[in-house]
């Protein structure tokens, strides 16, 4: 694609390919996301985000092409090998411990680095040095108060906000949301846009969104598939006025959001 | 065409309804506003039939062109007209996009046949023999939507249709929706996106804590938004 | 249950307790169950009867309990039936393998044990014991009287199948010899699964071995053996010239199938109810209690509980050793048997068998009459030496 | 520490003791024993039907696998039988980790399956290899040899084998409080989450399936040493289908409901049975699908719900699949 | 070896039967149903029953067995299995294994586990000549049925909208009502029809092997393995690996006779390793 590639990419897809029983979901995406970047993804529906972030995270084994994270070779390897290596998601639809509470699920989040997890004769007293750590990170997406209830009584925005620190709790260098503001109310996208924001410091994001204002607010690349390919690459501003963007996916500016 | 009265819905103990009375005349497209837990999707469902298991009960009345919806259980409710797209899409995992279509029965005026819904979603003809759940987000949304227009609903009852949909495709649904309408189909919309509901809806409701606290007309919405915003933000 | 009882004196607890334990809802419990519980019971009204104010027993009690055929519940019956219901002696016990269980608890407590339907060798051999007894049949005894007898009267070529256990590894290796013995041989000896409810491959290849066999020699029992029989009629072996000689087959198995499906079968029965004017008497009173006909097993639990009392009368005693010298070596003349010998060797009895033929259904002319006896097996041939592997301890 | 946390809950803890000291005075003692055993394979099994979700139902094959493998030892190497219990369990273990392989990948109702078929395997080849086995007669007369104490009397038995059960189950709630515990919550009611988290879901699955099946081994072994017998019914798929019951009964994910619902099953069996009634499965199939039907949560899990304690949400039920 | 492989496809014919029956059961129910083998051995039992008190024949007892189960499938549905629909599957599959413990004890208590003797039809007791070899008359029939009722079954649940409503009713019970289905009719008749399979398995089975209470108990587990490597609630794939498994059972039991019972699960293992929802089967959604 006619975009120079960034300096110093951390995540790398190349060629990535896709088939469910012969059906190409993606089909040879080329990507690379600048280091402290925000990246966001958009494309029509079915374009195949989604299947691209179960690409990059594991949860799907590529049909061809390679995965670099950090110049190491991740292709092939699986969800937990990926997310040791610095890279977290959040699910499109939410997906937590309904049972636990917002602490328990951050420390179970710190745990994962540790190889505490496999000690099945200590006490799970032993948790407890994560919990400073754990309530801070509740603190920083909003969820102090709540940090003992269970998660399956949590509204809606706080489930998303939970998912979030979770995703934050592995440290990653490389973080995938997947539609982060979905189904969310005008101030509940302010919200996210602004959690987003503070907790970029340090990290690259990827995103999958609809929402334009969201993209435009945080987006520093947006990269458009169409039909499995990559469309367009480039910042916010050009894409939004390229033609195909409109054809493909904006359609008439004045409904976008 | 549809009239509610006072109708209150609970979840155990917790009321999360509270005497909430409206009106749709038929052919106008009515949307439902409201944040996040209002009671919206409650709504839809008490009208469907469906906030009737594991201590969910409604009181008050609900009819329908003319008759009384109360006693009916929901399958008979859906023969009178009535077509719902679920907040959560509703597609079956074990039907293919195309039995997923077909499966339900005919019960209005105007079916559409289905030459007419992959014109109007291409995107559907395509992934027409995969498992209805493998498609993406967005495409399972227009496969629901596209099952009640099959059906040939005289009123349909959409839960957030547009939710995880491309700017392109809300755009297509709108029109849809105004199409439909010109059909002489009654639509009553939950709705989050203030601005899409502004360029399809004759009417608005806000709902704010299972209670009806404005009704506005279309144009209304945009003019006042910000005090919307205010109810629909606290 | 130690210490001098009140009445009988030498008795312990003051009672003597038997103790039917076999199967009361599986595969044998047609053939022995609740039918032997009843036998034991005439046996003790018959010794009551016999010696009235002179028995040395005043009180007798019959316990029963099912294992199943399953030697772990036998095992835990066999030990809650000496503990805690004081039984002085288990009778029965079908099913080698709970035979075998059975004879370890006996050993461990001292206490006595009659097997009277298991076909286990074994328990004469390595594993017999100074308080087991076995009565009735073993496996020699069926392999001689059946593959014996039948090949001696001309049926020279065997095919045989049989399950691929144990029980019948242990046929299949009895027949082989008994047939080799007679003069015959064994064309082929196929395993077959168990349980299995198809034969239909063995049963397809048996007229193409070479040479022909002339025998079909089925090691099977129960429900696998009514699967084979069925099958062996649809497949019309004995038109094609293979006849059927099942080496384990009850007066049940024949019942249960029909005589038609099984007419001519050639098998081996320690006993028939139908033999002679002796057991045909003895048959009549069980059927007033019973409500049908005896099996063999029926009247070897009648006569092993009887001999176990004579013992007891005649040792003025229920200690286990004082009865087990009485019972060893004694002649018997009762129900069951004319003339046996309880072996002092090892433990087992020998007595008189027959070579039994199934009836078509036509000539059956009562209800259960099903057998023709063919001839008699004398107890010299039907059962085997003393094994060396035998040490009463 | 441990011991502070024990006793965070004593009187339910002390009780449990002395009920299981009190065992054999009040029942038979052989029943007592097999109540003892049956209680911490049915413990054994809750550590994957309630606390992995998984539903195994083929662990006849590690319970019976061992009854031989210690009955082996017992017979041949003539070592105290609590080693010879030790042995079973841990050849329990080394079992479990071809079959755990192979089926730890599987969930739901295909886990059942193919464990079970896996157990029927087992069960074969144990019915097959006859000159270890004893094919049907099982392994007869396999001694209890304790540095010379005559253990015959199945009464001290009881109290000879009781310390192996007790350490048993401390296992077993050792596991589940544990930081591992807490990881197989999250993989039970969440897999693909606890994988995006980083945790190798197929792995930590693997290791609870090990690890359950050196439970129900070290029971098994016992239960083949009190009986001196090990036979195929030890590894036949209704034992597997007996425990899952005792478990179901007493309360999934309740840890201890496994072990209650052991004990009614086993006594009601003795009851039933010295009664004079044979079909057992008649009573505790009905007993059974009433529990499915009308009360999944067990006795344990009815009675904990009842009272109101503030650990609850520690040992959660499987409530994810009792909604929607 | 032509002779051996017909054999295999009449033991096939029964694994097929009742694979069928417990796919579409699974299949629209999500319903492992334990109970089946217990179904097939009640259906054996029924037909004894018949001509045993009644004197009613095998051509009767072969329509009005599985009519009678199947009602009573019905009614089991309506009554327990209902309940556990919203449930997680394994419940039904521990609800259904209850119910067979139940079943075949009741049956023991009744009758005992003593096999009981079942004549077969005259019509059909001689042997045919099949060209290549002679065959008995009732396996040839038992054969033909079956690949019957296979393929009508098939073509009832693909070419018609009954299969299609009750797949979705059974996934999303209240949403299909919302579709204006009503669901209640649907779910209660497919078990039923299910439960009618197999003791039409049972009566095809009575004249050719022993009918006693444990006779399902084994043959479930085989059968279990047979779905599972045809696919768990596929219709093509339970008839075509039961047939399949016959065949190879019947092999098997010639060259290997001490891997024979081994051999099905030998299979299903290498078919999970290699597929693990088995030949036929639907991979359930992954995430
Ligand atoms: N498991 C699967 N099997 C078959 N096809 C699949 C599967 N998963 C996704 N697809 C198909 O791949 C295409 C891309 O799907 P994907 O979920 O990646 O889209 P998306 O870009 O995330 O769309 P949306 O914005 O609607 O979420 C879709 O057409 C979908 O139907
Ligand atoms: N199954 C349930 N049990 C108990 N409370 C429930 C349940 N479902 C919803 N509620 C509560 O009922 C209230 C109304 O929920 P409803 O789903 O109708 O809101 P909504 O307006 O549709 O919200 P959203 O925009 O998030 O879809 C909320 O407070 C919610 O927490
Ligand atoms: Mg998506
Ligand atoms: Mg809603």
């Amino acid at each position: 694609m006619g975009t120079p590639v960034p300096e110093s990419p951390v995540l790398t897809a190349r060629s990535l390919v896709k088939d469910f029983r012969g059906f190409r979901a993606v089909d040879g995406v080329d990507l690379d996301v600048a280091d402290g970047a925000v990246h966001a993804l958009v494309g029509p529906n079915g374009a195949g985000k989604t299947t691209l972030f179960h690409l990059l995270t594991g949860f799907h084994r590529p049909t061809a092409g390679r995965i670099h994270v950090g110049g190491r070779d991740l292709t092939g390897k699986r969800p937990e090998q990926i997310a040791r290596h610095g890279v977290a998601r959040s699910f499109q639809i939410t997906s937590l411990f309904p049972q636990m509470t917002p602490r328990e699920h951050l420390e179970l989040a710190l745990q994962a680095g540790t190889t505490l997890g496999w000690r099945f004769w200590r006490s799970d007293r032993a948790l407890r040095r994560f919990t400073d750590r754990a309530l801070d990170l509740l603190d920083q997406v909003g969820l102090a108060a709540h940090a003992d209830e269970p998660a399956g009584a949590l509204a809606y925005g706080r489930k998303r906000a939970l998912e979030l620190a979770l995703a934050l709790a592995l440290d990653p260098r490389v973080l995938l949301l997947d539609e982060p503001t979905a189904g969310m109310g005008t101030e509940d996208i302010d919200r996210t846009v602004e959690l987003i924001r503070r907790i970029r410091a340090g990290r690259t994001v990827v995103m999958v969104e609809h929402n334009m204002t969201v993209v435009a607010a945080l987006a520093d690349r947006v990269t458009v598939l169409q039909a499995g390919r990559v469309l367009v690459e480039g910042p916010y501003a050009e894409v939004r006025r390229d033609h195909r963007v409109i054809s493909a996916y904006l359609g008439d500016a004045r409904a976008a959001h | 065409m549809l009239h509610i009265e006072d109708l209150s819905a609970w979840y155990g103990e917790a009321r999360v309804l509270t005497e909430v009375s409206l009106q749709v005349a038929e052919g106008e497209i009515v949307t439902l506003v409201g944040r996040n837990g209002a009671g919206k999707t409650t709504l839809l469902r008490s009208v469907m039939g469906l906030h009737t298991t594991g201590g969910a009960r409604t009181a008050g009345t609900a009819e329908f062109l003319g008759a009384d919806l109360t006693r009916l259980p929901a399958h008979r409710r859906t023969r009178r007209g009535l077509g719902y797209v679920p907040d959560d899409r509703g597609i079956y995992a074990t039907l293919t996009v195309e039995e997923n279509l077909t499966l339900p029965p005919a019960v209005g005026p105007h079916p559409w046949p289905l030459g007419q819904v992959y014109e109007t979603f291409p995107r559907l003809r395509e992934r027409r023999r995969s498992a209805g759940t493998n498609l993406s987000g967005g495409e399972q949304q227009m496969l629901a939507l596209a099952r009640v227009l099959r059906m040939g609903a005289r009123m349909l009852l959409c839960d957030e249709p547009t939710e995880g949909l491309s700017p392109l495709i809300v755009q297509q649904i709108g029109k849809i929706l105004r199409d439909v309408k010109d059909q002489g189909v009654t639509v009553l919309l939950v709705e989050q996106n203030v601005h899409f509901a502004a360029t399809v809806a004759d009417r608005h409701y806000l709902l704010a804590e299972g209670r009806i606290v404005r009704s506005l007309r279309g144009d209304e919405i945009r003019a006042r938004e910000h005090e919307l915003l205010e109810h629909l933000g606290i | 249950a130690g210490g001098p009882g009140g009445g009988g004196g030498k008795i312990s607890g003051g009672k003597v307790v038997l103790a039917v334990l076999n199967d009361q809802s599986g595969i044998y419990s047609e053939l022995s169950g609740q039918g032997s519980v009843k036998a034991v019971r005439l046996a003790v009204d018959d010794y009551k009867a016999k010696y009235g104010s002179k028995a040395v027993v005043k009180k007798i009690d019959v316990v029963t309990a099912d294992h199943q055929n399953k030697p772990d519940i036998a095992h835990s019956k066999a030990q809650e039936l000496y503990d805690r219901r004081q039984a002085d002696v288990i009778l029965d016990v079908p099913t080698s393998s709970a035979a075998l269980a059975v004879a370890g608890v006996a050993k461990a407590r001292k206490k006595l044990f009659f097997d009277v339907s298991a076909a286990t060798t074994e328990l004469e051999g390595a594993q017999c014991n100074k308080y087991t007894f076995h009565y009735g049949f073993n496996s020699y005894t069926l392999a001689s009287g059946t593959g014996g007898t039948v090949t001696h009267d001309g049926a020279k070529n065997w095919y045989i199948v049989y399950p691929d256990y144990a029980f019948g590894q242990d046929m299949n290796k009895s027949f082989t010899q008994a047939v080799r013995s007679a003069g015959g041989t064994v064309v082929k000896s196929d395993p077959a699964p168990f349980p299995n409810d198809n034969f239909s491959s063995f049963l397809l290849k048996a007229p193409s071995l070479t040479p022909k066999p002339q025998v079909l020699g089925a090691m099977q029992a129960g429900g696998d053996l009514v699967n084979l029989v069925k099958q062996y009629n649809e497949y019309k072996l004995r038109a094609k010239g293979i006849g059927l000689a099942v080496g384990l087959m009850f007066l049940t198995d024949i019942h249960s199938l029909g005589p038609d499906a099984l007419a001519g079968t050639k098998f081996t029965d320690p006993w028939y109810w139908n033999a002679d004017a002796t057991n045909r008497a003895w048959a009549d009173r069980f059927q007033a209690v019973a409500g049908k006909r005896p099996t063999f097993a029926n009247a070897a639990n009648y006569s092993a509980a009887l001999q176990y009392l004579e013992a007891v009368q005649r040792a003025g005693t229920d200690k286990s050793g004082a009865v087990v010298r009485q019972l060893e070596g004694t002649k018997i003349d009762d129900a069951f048997t004319h003339g046996g010998t309880i072996r002092a060797a090892d433990h087992l009895l020998t007595h008189d068998v027959s070579l039994a033929q199934v009836k078509a259904g036509k000539d059956v002319t009562e209800p259960w009459d099903y057998e023709k006896v063919l001839s008699t097996v004398p107890a010299a041939q039907a059962f085997q030496p003393p094994s060396p592997a035998c040490r009463l301890g | 520490m441990i011991l502070s946390r024990l006793s965070a809950r004593p009187v339910p803890l002390i009780a449990g003791l002395l009920i299981a000291l009190a065992l054999p005075w009040m029942i038979y003692p052989p029943v007592a024993l097999d109540i003892a055993c049956w209680a911490l394979f049915a413990t054994a099994v809750d550590l994957l039907l309630g606390h992995t979700g998984l539903l195994p139902f083929g662990h006849a094959a590690f319970w019976g696998g061992s009854a031989y493998v210690t009955g082996l030892i017992a017979l041949h190497a003539g070592l105290p039988f609590p080693l010879a219990v030790l042995g079973g369990a841990v050849a329990a273990a080394i079992l479990a980790v071809p079959i755990g392989y192979l089926s730890a990948r599987l969930r739901g109702i295909y886990f059942a399956m193919v464990t079970l078929a896996f157990a029927q395997v087992v069960y074969f080849v144990a019915n097959q290899w006859r000159g270890l086995t004893g094919g049907e007669n099982g392994l007869q007369g396999i001694p209890r040899d304790f540095f010379g104490i005559d253990l015959s009397d199945p009464f001290f038995f009881y109290y000879a084998g009781l310390p192996l059960v007790l350490a048993g189950l401390f296992a077993a709630w050792r596991v589940v409080r544990s930081p591992f515990g807490r990881v197989l919550t999250a993989v039970r009611d969440n897999p693909a989450r606890a994988q995006a988290l980083g945790y190798p879901v197929a792995r930590y699955k693997l290791l609870a399936f090990v690890l359950s099946a050196g439970l129900s081994g070290l029971a098994g072994g016992l239960f083949a040493i009190g009986h001196g017998f090990a036979s195929l019914d030890e590894v036949y798929w209704t034992t597997s289908g007996q425990v899952v019951m005792m478990v179901v009964l007493g309360g999934i994910g309740t840890l201890w409901g496994g072990a209650l619902g052991a004990a009614l099953i086993v006594e009601l069996g003795d009851y039933l049975a010295t009664a004079g009634f044979q079909e057992i499965g008649l009573v505790t199939g009905a007993i059974f699908v009433i529990t499915v039907l009308v009360f999944r949560r067990g006795v344990w899990g009815t009675v904990h719900h009842l009272l109101p304690d503030p650990t609850r949400h520690r040992a959660p039920r499987r409530s994810a699949s009792e909604g929607a | 070896m032509l002779q051996q492989a017909f054999n295999g496809l009449v033991g096939g014919a029964f694994y097929a039967l009742l694979a069928l029956g417990l796919s579409v059961i699974f299949g629209m129910l999500r319903v492992v149903n334990f109970a089946h083998g217990s179904f097939y051995m009640l259906g054996a039992f029924g037909a004894y029953v018949l001509l045993d008190s009644f004197g009613v024949d095998f051509w009767i007892a072969l329509v009005a067995v599985p009519v009678v189960l199947g009602a009573a499938g019905v009614l089991v549905e309506r009554v327990f299995v209902r309940r556990l629909t919203r449930l997680d599957p394994l419940y039904g599959f521990l609800f259904t294994f209850g119910l067979a413990l139940i079943l075949q004890d009741a049956v023991k208590r009744e009758y005992g586990v003593q096999s009981q003797p079942y004549p077969r039809p005259s019509a059909l007791s001689g042997s045919l000549d099949l060209g290549l070899f002679d065959y008995p008359t009732y396996q040839v029939f038992v054969l033909a049925l079956s690949v019957l009722v296979c393929a009508a079954t098939w073509l009832i649940l693909t070419r018609t909208r009954v299969g299609m409503i009750v797949r979705a009713a059974t996934e999303r019970p209240e949403l299909t009502r919302a579709l204006g289905i009503d669901v209640g009719r649907w779910v209660a008749p497919v078990f039923g029809f299910g439960v009618a399979l197999a003791g039409l398995a049972g009566v095809l089975a009575a004249p050719m092997r022993a009918v006693n209470p444990l006779m399902g108990a084994d043959l479930i587990i085989t059968v279990f393995a047979v779905v599972v490597i045809g696919g768990l609630g596929s219709i093509l794939g339970s008839v075509t690996a039961g047939f399949g498994i016959g065949l190879v059972s019947a092999l098997g039991n010639l060259y290997v006779p001490a891997l024979s019972q081994t051999l099905v699960f030998i299979v299903m293992a290498a078919v999970l390793l290699w597929r693990p929802a088995g030949l036929f089967g639907r991979e359930e959604a992954a995430l």
